[in-house]
Formats: C-alpha cells, sequence, structure tokens
C-alpha cells in the first residue's frame, strides 16, 4: 500500500458527498447547492492538480479495498487515468458553472444536481480504476446515474429516449460483465497491468480470448457509440443542454473510449491484441463510424442532432488512433481524448445557449445569429474549425498524429478517412457558420435584459468561452510539458516501451 | 401372523382404502364426512392393530372426533349461508333422500368436467408410477430394525414417565411438543384473525340434548382427568385428555351453552395460552441451575410432566373447542366498557 | 434463546393486546439482540451443537448453528426488525393485535428452523412457518387475498405431507432423522432415492421454483405490504434453508442428475419469472414474479455444487431478502398513498414519495445485480463459478435474467420520471414507512460493500465442504 | 375349552348376529324412523351380549365396571342422537312410512 | 416378516389417493378431506414401519404421529375457517383461476 492511500478516495468523495447531500436539500436551498457543487469541483480540481504533480515525480497513488475473496477493488491514479480525470475534473467544473445558470427556475433541481454530481463521480472512478472488476462497478454506475439526466425532463419522448438509453447500455453492460467473469475464470486476476495480463494464455485458449474480446468491446462499444450500438445517443438528445455536453464529452461517450483504451493496452496489451489480430477489424468498425456518422450529421436540421452525429463519429478516431496500433497513432487517439472533449463541450454549450436564449433548436433557424449572439458564436466556430481539423486548434493536432501514426504502422487507408471525415466535418459545420455569420436573420429577435441586451447569462456564457479558449491553447501550446500531447506520448512511451 | 390376522389386517386396509375412496368421491359432501369419521374409527382401529395404542386414542379423539365436528360445521355453516343466497339447497337432507344426491353433485360435486378427462388419465398414471415407485422403496426397507426402540427403552426409567410414548413427547423429544403446542394456538389465532364468520347453524337444542350433556359433560371432565393421570404410565396423555375436555366443550357449546362474557376476556386468553407458558417457564427453568433447555433431572421429571400436561390439557381442550366455536368470542367486538376486565380491546 | 424470544413475545401480545405495539417492538429489539449475540459467539467458538433436553441425537433434538444458520437468522433479524417497525406504523390497532402474535410465531419458526438439525422437528417448524404466513396473508381481507392464502395453505400443506412422507422413509432406514446422523449413516437405497424425490418436491412446492410456483404471485401480491415483504423475504427461503441442508449434508451422494434437473428449472425460473414480471401492470404482481425469478438463481447453484457457487446462492439469497422486503415496502406505500398500484399511473404517486421511491430503486439496483450490491456480489459469484466449471450456459441465463430484471424495475422506475400533475392523494404515508424502506433498501446495497466479512461468516464450520468435496471426489474417480 | 370360554363366544356370536340384523335393518328398511329403530335396538342388545361375554373374560373388577360403563355410555348416547335424528326429521316434516 | 408392510402399502395408497383427490377436485371441503387422508396415509406408513422394531416398541415415531395428528388438526380448522372466509367474501367455496390481469 503506497503512502498516498486516501487521496484516490478522496478524489471520488468530492463529488459524492455534494451529491448525496444535495439529494436530501429541499428545492429552495439555491445558494446551498450553488456553495456544495462549486466547493467539491473546485477541491477535486486542487486534488487531480496535486495528483499530476505527484505521479510525474514517479510517487504513486493507490487505494485497494477488499471486495470479494481474491479480488480487491483498486483505485489507481496511473498515466492514463490522469489524462482522463483531468479532462472530466476541469469540464466539470465549468459545466457545473453552466448548468447553475441553465437550470434557473426548473423544476428537481436538488434531484438533478444530485444524479450530476454522482455522474462525475462514476466517471471518475472508471478513470481510477486499477482493474476491470472496478471499472465494470463503476461502469454500471454511470449508466444509473445518467439515465435519470437523460429523463430529466419528464416529456414522453425523453422517457422513451431513457429507455433506449438503458436497453442499450444494460446489454452492454452484460456482455461487459460476461467477458469479465470469463476473463476472470481463466487468469484469475483482473488488474490492469502494463502491457496486459493475459499474455500467459496466448497459445492455448486463443479463441477464448478473441471471444472475450469481442464481449468486452462490444460491452464498452456501446457506450462510445460504435455503430452498430450508437442509436441511442442522437436520441438521448432530449435530456437538457449541460447533460448532452457532459454525456458527450465526457461522460458517457468518453467512458466507453477511455474503456477500450484499458481493454486494449492494459488488459490485453497491443502485442497480444495484435497477434490475436483482433485490432484491424475494430479498426474498421471505427473507421465505419467515423465516416457513418459524419454522413449522418450532414443530413441534421436539428442542431443537437448534428452535434450527436458528430460525437459518434469524432469518438472514434480515439478508437482509430488506438486500434491502428502504432505508437503515433496511439498518441493521436490518446490526444484526441482530450481534444475532442473540449470542443464538443463548447459546440454543446453554445447550443445550449441558443435553445435557451433564444428558443433555436434547429440549424434552418440559425440565420444572422452571429449578430445577435456574436461571442456565443465566436466560441462556436472556434470549435466547430477545431473539429474540421483546422491549424493551429486543438483537433488539428490530434489528427495530425493520426494520420501520421496511421502510416508509420502501414495503415494507409485510414489517411482517406481521415481526409474524408474531415471533408465530411467541414460540410455539415461551415453552412451553419455561414448561416450565422453572414445570413441576414429571418426576424427579429426578442430582446433580453442580459448585457448589451445582446447574448445571454454570464454563467452560460462564460463556459463556452472559457472551453473554447482552452481548445485553442490545447493547439497552440501542444507540446509543452503537462500538456495533454505530453502525456499521451508518456503514456504511449509506457506501453510500447519507446 | 396367523391366517385369520393376515385376514384381518388385510380387509382392513383395504376397507380402509375403500373408505377413503368413497370420502373422497362421494357427491355428497355430507355423506363424504360422515364417512370420513368412520375412516377415522377404522384407523384406530388400525393403530391398536399396530400396536399404537397411544395414537388409536389420539385418532378417535382428534381425527375422527375432533375434525369430524369441525367438519360438520364447517359444512352447516356453509350451507346456512348458501340457504340464505338461496342458491344451494341444504345438504343436510339427503340423509333421508339420497336420490337427491345426483342434483346436487351438479352443484357442489366434484365439478370434474370432461374436458378433463384425458389429464385425469394422466394423472392416474402419474400417481401410479409413484405410488408403485413408492411402494417398491418401501418394501426395500429391511424387514427388522429396531428403530430408535432401544434408545427410548434405556432412557426410560430416568425419563419420569413409564409410558415410552409419552417419555419421547414430553422428555425426550419435548421441544417437538412445545412447538406443537404453538401450532395449535396458531390454528386458533389465524381463525380468530379471520373474524365475522358466518352464525353457526343455530336450532334449539332440544331436551334431550340438553340433559344429554348435564350427564355426559362431568363424566367427560373426569375421563379426562384419568387420561392425563395415566398418561405416564399407560396410553394417554395431555392430547387425549384435552381433546376430551374439548369434547365436553364442543357438547356444551351444541347445547346452546355460552360462557359469561366475563370468561371471554382475559380468563379465557390466559387458559389457551396456558399450557404453552408453563412450557416455556419449565423449559427456561431447567437452564437455571446450569442444564439445557428443556433438560428435566430425573427426580423431578415425572413431576414436572406431570405440571406440563396439566396445563397442556388444559389449554388443548380449551383450543380445540374454540376452535370448533369458530369466530372470536362475542364479547371481544362490544367497546371495552362493557367488559370489566382490562384485557380486551376493540 | 432465540425460538423461546419470541414465544414469549407472541403470549404477552395475545394476552395483552392492548400494549401490541410496544411488547412486540421491544421482543423484536430482544430477538435481534441475541442473534447478534449468538454471531459473537459462533465467532468466538465456531459451530455450535446443543442438545435440547439433554439428550443428544439420536433420541433427543440437536440445536446446530454454523455459519449458515447463523446469517439466516441475522437476515431475518434485520428484515424482521424493520418489518416489525414498518407495521406498527402501517396498520391500525385492530389489525395489530392480530398481526403481532402471529408474526411472532411465524419469526418463532424462522429461527426454529433455521436452528434445528432434526428433521422432524424441522417439520413441526415448518407447518408452523406455513400456517402463520397463511394466517398473515390472509389478514388483508377481500376475496383475493384470502383465495391466494387458501392457495397457499394448500400447498404449503401439501408440501409438508411429501416432505413427512419423505422423512418416515428416512427414519426407517437409518433409525435417525437428525441431520448429521443421518449424514454419515447415508447409503444409496431405493428408500433414500425415493425420500430424497418427495422431500425435494415439497420443499420445492414451498420454495415455489418454476413450475410450483403458480401459488406465489397471488399470495404475495395481495397481502398486506408488510407480510408480503416478510414471505418474499424470509418465508420462501425457510423451506429453501432446508433443501440446502439436505442436499449439502444429506444426500451429498447423489447430485449430478438431479442437480442438473433442479439447475434447469432454476433457469427456467429466471426467465418465466422475468417474462411474466414484465407482462404485469400491477405492481405488486411485478414484484411477486419478480420473487419467483429471483428465486430462480438460487437454484443456479445445485448443478454448479462448487463453493463458491453456494456462497454466491447464500448471497443472493440474503440481498434479495433485503431488496426485496424493501422493494415490497415500498409498494405498499405507493398503494396507500395512491390507492392503487397499476404501473402506468404511478408517476403521480411516485414523485410525492422521493425516499421510497429512492428505496425502490435502491432495491432494483440489487435485484438487477447492478454493481455495488449485494445483488451484484451474488450473481458475480455465480458468474465466476459457472465460468470455472466451464458451463458458460449458466452463465448466459444469469445475464438474461438480469436483462430482465433491469427491463421490468425500469419500466417502474421510468414512470416515476414523468411529469404530472399532482391529483389526489389517498392516504398520508408516515415517515417511518418510507425510512424503514429506504434503510432495508440501503442495506441490500452495503451488502455489496461487506462480501469479505460476510464470506467469511459463512465459512464457519465450512457447511459447504462437504458437496464440493463430494463433487471433488467424483471428479477425481 | 373351558366353560367361560365357550360362553364368551356364544356370547359374542350372538352379539355379532344382532349387530348384522340392524345393519341389514338399516339397510333395508323404509324410511328414517324405521332405520332409527331397527339400528339402536338391535345394536344396544349386540353391545351387551358382547360386553357380557367380554366381561367373563375380564382379570379384575375395574375393567369389568369399565366394560359395563362403555355399555351405559354407548346406550345412553344411542338413545340420546337417536332421539335427535328423529326430532330433527319430524321438524322437517318428514313423514314416517306407511304402507 | 409382519403386518408392517401390508399397512405401509395401505398408507401409501391412501397418500395416493389424497393426493388425487386433492388435484381433481375443486371444491375446498374436498381438498381439505384429501389432505386429510394423505395425512393418515403418511401416519400409517410412520407408524407400520415402526413394527419392525418388535418385540420391543419404538415409540419414536408414535409421538412423531400424534404430534402430526394435532398438527393436522390445527391445519384443518385454519383451512375451514379460511374457507368459509373465502365463500363470505367471495361467494364459492371453490378456488377460482384468477384471471392474468
Amino acid at each position: 500500500m503506497s503512502e498516498y492511500f486516501e487521496l484516490p478516495l478522496l478524489i471520488l468523495a468530492s463529488s459524492m458527498i455534494p451529491g448525496l447531500i444535495i439529494f436530501m436539500l429541499p428545492e429552495e436551498a439555491v445558494r446551498t447547492r450553488i456553495a456544495l457543487n462549486m466547493s467539491g469541483a473546485l477541491i477535486k480540481v486542487m486534488l487531480v492538480g496535486f495528483v499530476i504533480w505527484g505521479v510525474s515525480n514517479g510517487q504513486q497513488y493507490e487505494t485497494r479495498l477488499p471486495f470479494l475473496p481474491g479480488l480487491d477493488l483498486v483505485l489507481k491514479a496511473d498515466a492514463l487515468s490522469i489524462l482522463f480525470i483531468t479532462l472530466s475534473t476541469v469540464l466539470w467544473l465549468v459545466t457545473t458553472v453552466y448548468a447553475i445558470g441553465y437550470l434557473e427556475n426548473s423544476p428537481h433541481r436538488s434531484r438533478f444536481f444530485g444524479f450530476f454530481s454522482l455522474c462525475v463521480t462514476a466517471t471518475v472512478g472508471i478513470a481510477l480504476a486499477g482493474n476491470l472488476i472496478t471499472f465494470v462497478l463503476f461502469y454500471e454506475l454511470l449508466t444509473l446515474t445518467t439515465y435519470p439526466l437523460i429523463v430529466h425532463r419528464g416529456t414522453e419522448e425523453a422517457r422513451q429516449a431513457g429507455r433506449t438509453y438503458l436497453i442499450h447500455t444494460m446489454f452492454g453492460g452484460a456482455l461487459l460483465l460476461l467477458g469479465t467473469v470469463w476473463l476472470y475464470s481463466l487468469t484469475g486476476t483482473l488488474e490492469f497491468t502494463q502491457r496486459g495480463f493475459v499474455s500467459g494464455l496466448l497459445p492455448d485458449h486463443d479463441n477464448s480470448l478473441i471471444i472475450i474480446f469481442v464481449l468486452l468491446i462490444a460491452g464498452l462499444g456501446v457506450k462510445a457509440a460504435l455503430v452498430p450500438l450508437h442509436s441511442w445517443l442522437p436520441r438521448a438528445m432530449v435530456a437538457p443542454a449541460p447533460v448532452s455536453a457532459l454525456l458527450h464529452a465526457v461522460a458517457v461517450v468518453k467512458a466507453g473510449a477511455f474503456g477500450i483504451v484499458r481493454v486494449i493496452y492494459d488488459v490485453y496489451g497491443i502485442e497480444v491484441a495484435s497477434t490475436l489480430g483482433v485490432t484491424l477489424p475494430l479498426a474498421i468498425v471505427a473507421a465505419i463510424t467515423v465516416i457513418y456518422g459524419s454522413v449522418r450529421a450532414l443530413f441534421q436540421d436539428d442542431l443537437k442532432r448534428r452535434l450527436a452525429f458528430s460525437t459518434i463519429s469524432q469518438v472514434s478516431y480515439i478508437t482509430l488512433g488506438i486500434a491502428v496500433a502504432g505508437p503515433i497513432a496511439t498518441i493521436g487517439g490518446l490526444v484526441h481524448l482530450v481534444h475532442q472533449g473540449m470542443m464538443k463541450i463548447t459546440l454543446f454549450f453554445c447550443a445550449g445557449n441558443l435553445a435557451e436564449t433564444l428558443g433555436i433548436h434547429k440549424v434552418s433557424e440559425m440565420d444572422g445569429v452571429g449578430r445577435r449572439m456574436p461571442l456565443t458564436m465566436a466560441a462556436f466556430t472556434l470549435g466547430a474549425f477545431g473539429m474540421m481539423g483546422a491549424p493551429p486548434l486543438a483537433g488539428f493536432v490530434s489528427k495530425w498524429y493520426l494520420g501520421l501514426g496511421a502510416l508509420d504502422a502501414g495503415q494507409d487507408w485510414v489517411i482517406f478517412i481521415l481526409a474524408g471525415s474531415s471533408l465530411l466535418n467541414a460540410m455539415y459545420f461551415l453552412p451553419i457558420l455561414h448561416r450565422a455569420w453572414f445570413r441576414e436573420p429571418m426576424h427579429e429577435w426578442p430582446a433580453t435584459h442580459y448585457l448589451w441586451r445582446r447574448e445571454t447569462a454570464w454563467a452560460l456564457l462564460l463556459p463556452p468561452l472559457f472551453t473554447a479558449f482552452l481548445s485553442l491553447l490545447l493547439g497552440l501550446l501542444a507540446s509543452l510539458p503537462y500538456s495533454p500531447l505530453e502525456w499521451a506520448r508518456f503514456i504511449t512511451s509506457l506501453q510500447y516501451a519507446l | 401372523m396367523t391366517l385369520l390376522q393376515w385376514a384381518f389386517d388385510g380387509l382392513l386396509g383395504i376397507t380402509l382404502i375403500w373408505l377413503a375412496w368413497r370420502t373422497l368421491a362421494s357427491a355428497d359432501l355430507f355423506k363424504a364426512i360422515v364417512l370420513f369419521i368412520a375412516f377415522g374409527l377404522l384407523m384406530s382401529l388400525a393403530w391398536v392393530r399396530l400396536n399404537a395404542p397411544d395414537i388409536a386414542l389420539a385418532e378417535a379423539a382428534i381425527g375422527a372426533g375432533l375434525t369430524g365436528a369441525l367438519l360438520l360445521v364447517a359444512l352447516a355453516r356453509l350451507n346456512v349461508v348458501a340457504a340464505q343466497t338461496g342458491d344451494i339447497e341444504s345438504n343436510t337432507k339427503q340423509i333421508s333422500a339420497p336420490e337427491d344426491s345426483a342434483r346436487t353433485t351438479a352443484v357442489v360435486g366434484q365439478g370434474v368436467s370432461n374436458k378433463h378427462n384425458l389429464f385425469q388419465y394422466f394423472l392416474v398414471l402419474m400417481l401410479s408410477a409413484v405410488a408403485a415407485g413408492l411402494a417398491y422403496a418401501v418394501l426395500s426397507l429391511p424387514s427388522e430394525a429396531p428403530g430408535l426402540s432401544r434408545d427410548v427403552a434405556e432412557n426410560l426409567n430416568v425419563s419420569g414417565v413409564s409410558n415410552p410414548v409419552t417419555a419421547v413427547l414430553l422428555n425426550f423429544r419435548g421441544y417437538d411438543t412445545l412447538l406443537e403446542m404453538a401450532v395449535l394456538l396458531l390454528a386458533l389465532l389465524g381463525v380468530w384473525s379471520l373474524n365475522r364468520l358466518p352464525e353457526q347453524y343455530e336450532s334449539s337444542p332440544g331436551l334431550v340434548l340438553d340433559m344429554l350433556s348435564r350427564l355426559l359433560v362431568p363424566l367427560l371432565l373426569l375421563v379426562a382427568g384419568y387420561l392425563l393421570w395415566v398418561g405416564s404410565r399407560a396410553p394417554g396423555g395431555a392430547f387425549q385428555a384435552g381433546s376430551v375436555l374439548a369434547a365436553a366443550g364442543v357438547l356444551l357449546l351444541l347445547a346452546g351453552w355460552r360462557p359469561a362474557a366475563r370468561f371471554l376476556g382475559w380468563p379465557l386468553r390466559f387458559a389457551l395460552i396456558i399450557g404453552l407458558a408453563v412450557f416455556v417457564s419449565v423449559a427456561l427453568l431447567m437452564m437455571l441451575p446450569g442444564g439445557q433447555l428443556l433438560q428435566l433431572p430425573p427426580a423431578f421429571a415425572g413431576a414436572l410432566i406431570l405440571l406440563i400436561e396439566t396445563a397442556a390439557t388444559l389449554s388443548i381442550g380449551v383450543t380445540l373447542a374454540a376452535l370448533f366455536y369458530g369466530s372470536r368470542p362475542r364479547s371481544e367486538q362490544i367497546p371495552p366498557h362493557h367488559t370489566g376486565s382490562g384485557g380486551e380491546n376493540e | 434463546m432465540l425460538i423461546v424470544l419470541p414465544l414469549i413475545g407472541t403470549l404477552l401480545c395475545f394476552l395483552l393486546p392492548r400494549q401490541v405495539k410496544a411488547l412486540g417492538l421491544m421482543t423484536a429489539l430482544a430477538i435481534a439482540a441475541s442473534a447478534v449475540a449468538l454471531l459473537w459467539q459462533l465467532l468466538q467458538q465456531g459451530a455450535m451443537r446443543y442438545s435440547v433436553g439433554g439428550w443428544g441425537a439420536p433420541l433427543g433434538i440437536d440445536l446446530y448453528a454454523d455459519g449458515l444458520s447463523l446469517l439466516m437468522l441475522l437476515i431475518t433479524a434485520t428484515v424482521g426488525l424493520a418489518i416489525s417497525i414498518y407495521a406498527n406504523a402501517a396498520f391500525k390497532l385492530d389489525k395489530l393485535v392480530h398481526f403481532w402474535p402471529l408474526w411472532l410465531l411465524l419469526w418463532t419458526a424462522l429461527n426454529a428452523l433455521f436452528l434445528s438439525a432434526d428433521l422432524f422437528n424441522l417439520y413441526v417448524s415448518l407447518e408452523l412457518l406455513g400456517l402463520s404466513a397463511v394466517a398473515l396473508v390472509a389478514l388483508a381481507g377481500g376475496s383475493a387475498a384470502l383465495g391466494a392464502a387458501m392457495r397457499y395453505l394448500l400447498v404449503s400443506l401439501l408440501g409438508s405431507m411429501l416432505y413427512l412422507l419423505g422423512l418416515a422413509l428416512l427414519y426407517h432406514s437409518f433409525a435417525s432423522v437428525d441431520i448429521a446422523i443421518l449424514a454419515q449413516r447415508m447409503e444409496s437405497t431405493p428408500a433414500v432415492w425415493a425420500a430424497m424425490a418427495l422431500m425435494t418436491v415439497g420443499l420445492l412446492l414451498k420454495t415455489a421454483l418454476f413450475p410450483l410456483h403458480f401459488w406465489l404471485p397471488p399470495a404475495h401480491a395481495n397481502a398486506p405490504a408488510a407480510v408480503s415483504a416478510l414471505l418474499s423475504a424470509l418465508v420462501v427461503k425457510g423451506s429453501f434453508y432446508i433443501l440446502l441442508r439436505l442436499w449439502l449434508e444429506v444426500f451429498p451422494l447423489s447430485h449430478a442428475a438431479p442437480g442438473q434437473l433442479l439447475g434447469l428449472l432454476g433457469a427456467a425460473a429466471i426467465l418465466w419469472g422475468g417474462v411474466q414480471a414484465l407482462r404485469q401492470t400491477r405492481l405488486k404482481m411485478l414484484i411477486a414474479y419478480s420473487t419467483v425469478s429471483q428465486l430462480g438463481y438460487l437454484f443456479i447453484a445445485f448443478p454448479l455444487a462448487t463453493t463458491m457457487a453456494w456462497k454466491g446462492a447464500m448471497y443472493l439469497l440474503l440481498s434479495h431478502a433485503l431488496a426485496k422486503s424493501a422493494m415490497f415496502l415500498a409498494a405498499g406505500n405507493l398503494l396507500l398513498f395512491g390507492g392503487h398500484d397499476r404501473i402506468t399511473q404511478l408517476d403521480r404517486v411516485a414523485q410525492r414519495l422521493p425516499l421510497t421511491l429512492a428505496a425502490f430503486a435502491l432495491a432494483g439496483v440489487s435485484i438487477i445485480g447492478l454493481p455495488i450490491s449485494g445483488g451484484f456480489i451474488g450473481k458475480w459469484l455465480l458468474l465466476t463459478a459457472a465460468m470455472q466449471s466451464g458451463e458458460w450456459g449458466w452463465a448466459v441465463v444469469m445475464i438474461l435474467g438480469s436483462l430482465l430484471a433491469a427491463a421490468y424495475i425500469f419500466k417502474v422506475i421510468g414512470y416515476a420520471f414523468t411529469q404530472a400533475e399532482v391529483t389526489h392523494e389517498a392516504c398520508e404515508v408516515s415517515k417511518t414507512m418510507g425510512a424503514t424502506a429506504f434503510v432495508l433498501a440501503l442495506a441490500a446495497i452495503v451488502l455489496g460493500l461487506i462480501a469479505p466479512w460476510l464470506l467469511a461468516l459463512m465459512d464457519i464450520a465450512e457447511p459447504f465442504a462437504m458437496s464440493s468435496a463430494a463433487l471433488n471426489a467424483g471428479a477425481a474417480a | 375349552m373351558s366353560m367361560t370360554e365357550f360362553l364368551t363366544l356364544l356370547l359374542l356370536i350372538a352379539g355379532a348376529f344382532f349387530y348384522i340384523a340392524g345393519t341389514v335393518g338399516l339397510l333395508r328398511f323404509p324410511d328414517i324412523y324405521s332405520r332409527l329403530h331397527a339400528l339402536t335396538k338391535a345394536d344396544n342388545l349386540g353391545l351387551g351380549l358382547i360386553i357380557v361375554g367380554l366381561a367373563l373374560q375380564a382379570d379384575s373388577l375395574t375393567v369389568i365396571f369399565k366394560l359395563i360403563l362403555i355399555w351405559l355410555l354407548v346406550l345412553l348416547a344411542s338413545a340420546s342422537v337417536a332421539h335427535m335424528v328423529a326430532r330433527s326429521a319430524q321438524q322437517k316434516g318428514i313423514k314416517p312410512w306407511t304402507r | 416378516m409382519n403386518n408392517a408392510y401390508l399397512y405401509a402399502l395401505t398408507g401409501i395408497v391412501l397418500f395416493t389417493l389424497g393426493l388425487y383427490a386433492l388435484i381433481i377436485y375443486s371444491h375446498l371441503l374436498r381438498k381439505i378431506l384429501a389432505i386429510n387422508i394423505m395425512a393418515s396415509g403418511v401416519f400409517l406408513q410412520l407408524v407400520a414401519l415402526s413394527t419392525r422394531a418388535r418385540p420391543l416398541l419404538d415409540a419414536v415415531p408414535h409421538a412423531m404421529v400424534i404430534t402430526g395428528i394435532v398438527v393436522a388438526v390445527s391445519a384443518t380448522a385454519l383451512a375451514l375457517a379460511l374457507m368459509l372466509r373465502l365463500r363470505d367474501a367471495s361467494g364459492s367455496a371453490e378456488l377460482i383461476e384468477e384471471s392474468t390481469e
């Protein structure tokens, strides 16, 4: 046991405890709730900062709780988890601010923020999970806590969306569990290890391992919205905007992608996975998802739906990067985990702002909106260009590495996918920008009491600006120490023993 | 064994089976119950043949007698309701009019329609197979088996009684009996909790019954006391005595006697539980000098068993009679200020 | 002590109906305390054998307490205590007067059952259990409840008869009805096979394993909420416990084929119960069918018959007891509050009772077997056991069962989030009632966190060792 | 065979005969009243004979006393029951059978 | 060889007969009778086989049967009361298959 035994637990508790308290608060206790939320989020940021500092100085952070005989619950801060945990922590803080503004005066706020906090707890748990069982545990917890958020509005549509979501994720969870149990019965351990722990089984249990791999990836692929399993995601758009933002940028989708990374690196190990020949099919599935998502996004008029399909496509970059199985592509995939989150959350914040302030839900209604809400749309533009992969934004960095990596690994076809996808991205984002900035408004916008009678409330405006700014920074300063890119390099070096 | 004994046993067995079949298959429920009582009486004959006089007594008193009474009174109540709602004729008159039974069959009879025929055949087949299997299993048992007879015999002299059955019931396996008393109490609690049974079929008891009960009740009390006393040495004991006591109660109830309201409060409750209470107290007291639960020291065992049995007899008798009466005594249903004692409610 | 206490309570409650509330609660506390005392004792000295009356088996009756019985007693005490508190709040005095004595007798029966090492004594306890359960079901009144109670009574008596006949065969084969002695003398004869079949079928009837489950849903759905909780959580487990003991200790020779059969029936129960639950429109019926389904899991352990599988089944049993009682209590609250339990119209009610709803949801988590909950641990153990034996078919069934459970539970919870204006409320639901359900549900979750400790308790005297040893021997041969 | 044993046998057979007669009467007589008549009278006599027969075999006076008690009780019971059955039949309006 | 097996077999037949009737007949009173007859069959078997201990007397099954008889009468009483209540509430002394609502 290491000397900082409690730290990972504290990170969990910093969102869990406020969450639990919030449940018990009466609806009217607005200030207390805000205070709780914000302090939780801030504390978490500080803790994570401390952990980053520690890990980069070679410190070990591990919490081990007895769970079952021979099987512990392990929370461990390694390089990979740091990457994810930082992303979720920062974005949680931002989203909390946004949600407080967004949900002013709507009913059931205690319930909402309670589950919201728990949802983040689950995400952080996934990030910190040190073995597969802990991972599964938080993975299911995530399912449970996001469900109430998706159905939060309580409409029939929301209920249906929640149902679809549940059917998918429960099924995925079941597959994941089955794979986990099978693996456990074969190996007797589930501890995440650098470069995997299954290599001992290699010659004899090839087939079992392949099936387990398929089970695990299918289970995770549901949340990561890999193509045949993606259909819950667009429907879940009925959730309030902060939820969609978090869902897409951090929590659910990323949890799936992160899980895939974990499985390939720390359960199987990239070498074993390649030997088994499972990476190429995965890459193909991911590639299909990339293209499919982009194409579908092209035909959506509903702004949030278009963004949703865009997510499907973008998240698969991560999977693609991992599955291409070369060090440089890996860097690209991992860094995209962070970059995509940053950009996508910006886009969703902006979409939420439009809907909340002006009642705009559709792309076709966006004519001239840039004049009404210039700052929001500026943030949106930054995010959109990032998605297209325009330099010097964050998206460019990840795509660059992905492309290089593919070439490096001899998978030239991936380049075409990337190029095609970027093209498609441009095709569905540019018209939006064009409408927003260059068309005349169709009618007068209703005046509001916000600043300069334009824009929107501070709490809604600042978060997208902040994240847009960050995604710009991430692109510009990608080569500084502690940047996501550097972390991704670090992780990759561990995996490939460079 | 002589041929005569074989013939007798065989005949008895066949008669038992035939009676059981007639009981279950007869169209008329009243007849079925009467046959069931006859079945019970023949069963006690079988017990005697099997060298089990204790069971014979218990079967005659409880199995045939009280169960029969319970069944009859239940049927009467069923028919009272039926007569009130007017959909079914009373079954009771069929003792004199067997021709009617065909008609009644259609209403309250077996209720087996033709569509079940196939199922019935299947069932018969299945059950025959089960019976055959069981018979095979039984016949495969060795023909000589001492069971626990030696253990019982060896320990009999320290059990405090000389009737082995009583020894087993109240000493060796007294714990079973303790729980069994609880079951009896439970049945009463259950019946009472159901509340509001239809009023019993009241007919004026008539002079003869009145006289009979006056004559018989003291005698029955005497018999109960005798059975209780003799239980330690010879066939008899608390259950038999209790059921005789209950028979007295049933007779009184039939003759139209109702206990005074002031006895129906906690005195009645007290009488109902005293058997169990004494049993439990004795069981616990035995732990005081460092013994096990229910460990009766041989020196006092006889006296203690008698004590337990006396209390048990009272409780069994009252409980069974109360079961026969059915619903909770009426005094409990009137507001508390009408009753003197503080035990009742509602 | 554990047996006598509730009996005394019964007597007192019966004698002094006015004070039932206080008396009953005091008794319940005392029982819980003595269960904890027993825990302490067992931790100190391991398994205990106690001869009632000092005679000792085979002549007298032995009590026996090991990890298995201890856990059953503890769970009974926990659930029992909670339900006692709930009942005091839920029933009016005129019902309580009946409820308490009956319930304490039921408790007596359960405790007696979990402690007894004597098959005939178990029979008497079983009757006590069955009759008191029937009487409690009938407490609800109304023709549906009475009919269900009647059916239950008949089934229960039939089960007892089968059991008793089997017992007779065993006694006459081996001149004892003590479990330990029988285990020593056991051999494979036709009579033993017949006894095994009879007793197993009898107990299965009472445990309501598919396809002998037909009586359970109406009985459990129509009883008063507190009683439903008792029935689903504890009563069916009583007969299962006996079955477990029999199979673990008395009949360890003869596993393979009958075990497979039980497993298959269990699997059928999981699926059938799940599908039926999904089809119900009334909440309590849904929960009752869920019990049918969950009981099926317990039987998956029979074909696997490894220590891990047994422990998994036990774990499921415990967590199901907690979760299901919480669920029934929650349903009772909803029913009381809204005056009905039609699932599609629950939205109007559910949002007014957040604590109750939370209880239902948490209990649901455990029933589905999601982490972190007792249900998850149980399923994990069972799944692992199945996988290790290479019998992945059972694992698939279990996973499917979980999915079904998720489907029917979220079917309910989904409605709870729907926006709906508040209409009428039939009756006020006290805080206590919501809190009790919630605490029970929470306990089911907590069960997921204390697994190492509980599993260690199960190891007291290694109740499962024998069957796995037999299995290993069979594998080696 | 001693004299008492012979006597016992005789009495028992006679008792059994009356029982059979009573049973035949129960089965063959036309209405409830006459059936009662056949049953009670014949059976009481049959029982009496059997009791006497058994009493001859008894070891002690107590046993004889008990046997007599049984006879008396059965007499009492059957008389009362016959009365009640007849009365109930009459109340129900069942007419006695006439040729 | 003695009459143990004869009575034991009788017991089995009674048991089976009762079981058959319990399943076939729908009137509750009849079902209750059937259970009682089943019980008699079981008791008979229990005691009959114990006579194999001759010349000694094996009292344990005897005690068991007495216990059993008392339990049976308790159950019968409860069943009858329940039947009457059910009849009161539903108007029929038979079990109705509940509709699959």
